[in-house]
């Protein structure tokens, strides 16, 4: 069984891979830290990311722990620098 | 008022909103980009965000500000896109009874917005040059 | 600006009188005269002062914050003469490189001003009654 | 020897003895204190004053103990309450 997740990359993670979003398709059960690990791994120039991004599920800030369900929206955020 | 903008930041309209003349002390926070010496010739910031998250995360602070100090009024706004140097890239204000409250609550909220908003921004200097710049 | 004024107070006005675009920070605290329910109906407030001292001793106020913190900006202005409910009697702004500063003095010289300036405010009642009040 | 000082009131001071200003000649040396002490005494509705008021001289805030100079200004504060 997998799980379809939408992954969003914002900011210098956008640029350094030239795209701002995919899609992932994982083997269920799946974590945060299971969808990094393949982005670094199929996406061209993943490897730039890193091993643990801070992330985001469904627009609430997660863990590379963090369990993802089918449909999920991840987001991979550099270091924030907001205010 | 929205959690966020593209345009200059309506200080007098976030103040107004929170008004209530139960109050005695109302705090502003407004954050510009600071520029230090060793910065450079920035002639802009350019801020950029997870837009969506930026609004829903801002408006959950708000929130537990206001479970924090339950007779205060708050409101708070992110601006986006091109910022000037020295206009308000954040505004935050609170109204409370007493003042110290005014002072925590604000002071907590941009604090925590400084820690959990998913926004970023990019120098842009004199020359052309481009930078991500973290906090 | 002027420390004490008979006209609401122009809070962007004192901004403005303290904007520098190298400052990260800035902190704007407005007192307004509470009203709380055990205050009965108190329409507007009339400030009263010994007014060559608290003019002098505002600007004191802000001179000992511009050594305690020498990178800030400040500016800070009481009202006089007939208040309304809600409206702010006195307005504080400082500006500063960071923004625990800014928050600090701006703290510092409200609790000054409240413990130094020779300043009286007179309740006006809805039946036309009046009562001095203390702090 | 004596010395004329330019006395204020303010306030419900002021309302309490129905005048805001007073002229006092002490004998030197004198102090915020001696000043107080005449004008409650001498005063129509002096009585009403604190024995030790809330003071200021030449516009700072002073102590009963301040010295007091030949023209110089002392004011009696009420409780304040600006703000």
């Amino acid at each position: 069984m997998t799980i379809s997740v939408s992954c969003r990359l914002f900011a210098r993670y956008a640029e350094a891979l030239g795209r701002d979003e995919c899609r992932l398709i994982l083997p269920a059960p799946a974590t945060v830290a299971d969808a990094v690990h393949q982005l670094r791994h199929t996406l061209t120039g993943g490897e730039q990311l890193p091993e643990r991004p801070l992330a985001a599920v469904n627009r609430e800030h997660a863990s590379p722990e963090t369990p993802l369900a089918d449909g999920d929206e991840l987001a991979l955020l550099p270091p924030l620098a907001g205010g | 008022m929205e959690y966020l903008t593209r345009d200059p930041i309506d200080v007098v309209g976030l103040m107004a909103a929170v008004g209530d003349s139960g109050c005695g002390g109302t705090v502003v926070f407004l954050g510009s980009v600071r520029r230090a010496p060793e910065d450079g010739p920035v002639i802009a910031i350019d801020y950029d965000a997870y837009e969506e998250m930026a609004a829903a995360e801002l408006g959950r602070i708000v929130e537990e500000a206001k479970v924090q100090w339950p007779g205060a009024g708050l409101s708070a706004q992110h601006r986006l896109g091109r910022v000037p140097l020295g206009e308000p890239s954040i505004a935050v204000v609170v109204a409370a009874p007493h003042r110290t409250e005014a002072f925590a609550a604000c002071r907590w909220v941009i604090d925590e917005a400084k820690r959990r908003l998913p926004v970023w921004k990019k120098e842009r200097f004199d020359d052309g040059a481009v930078r991500w710049r973290e906090q």
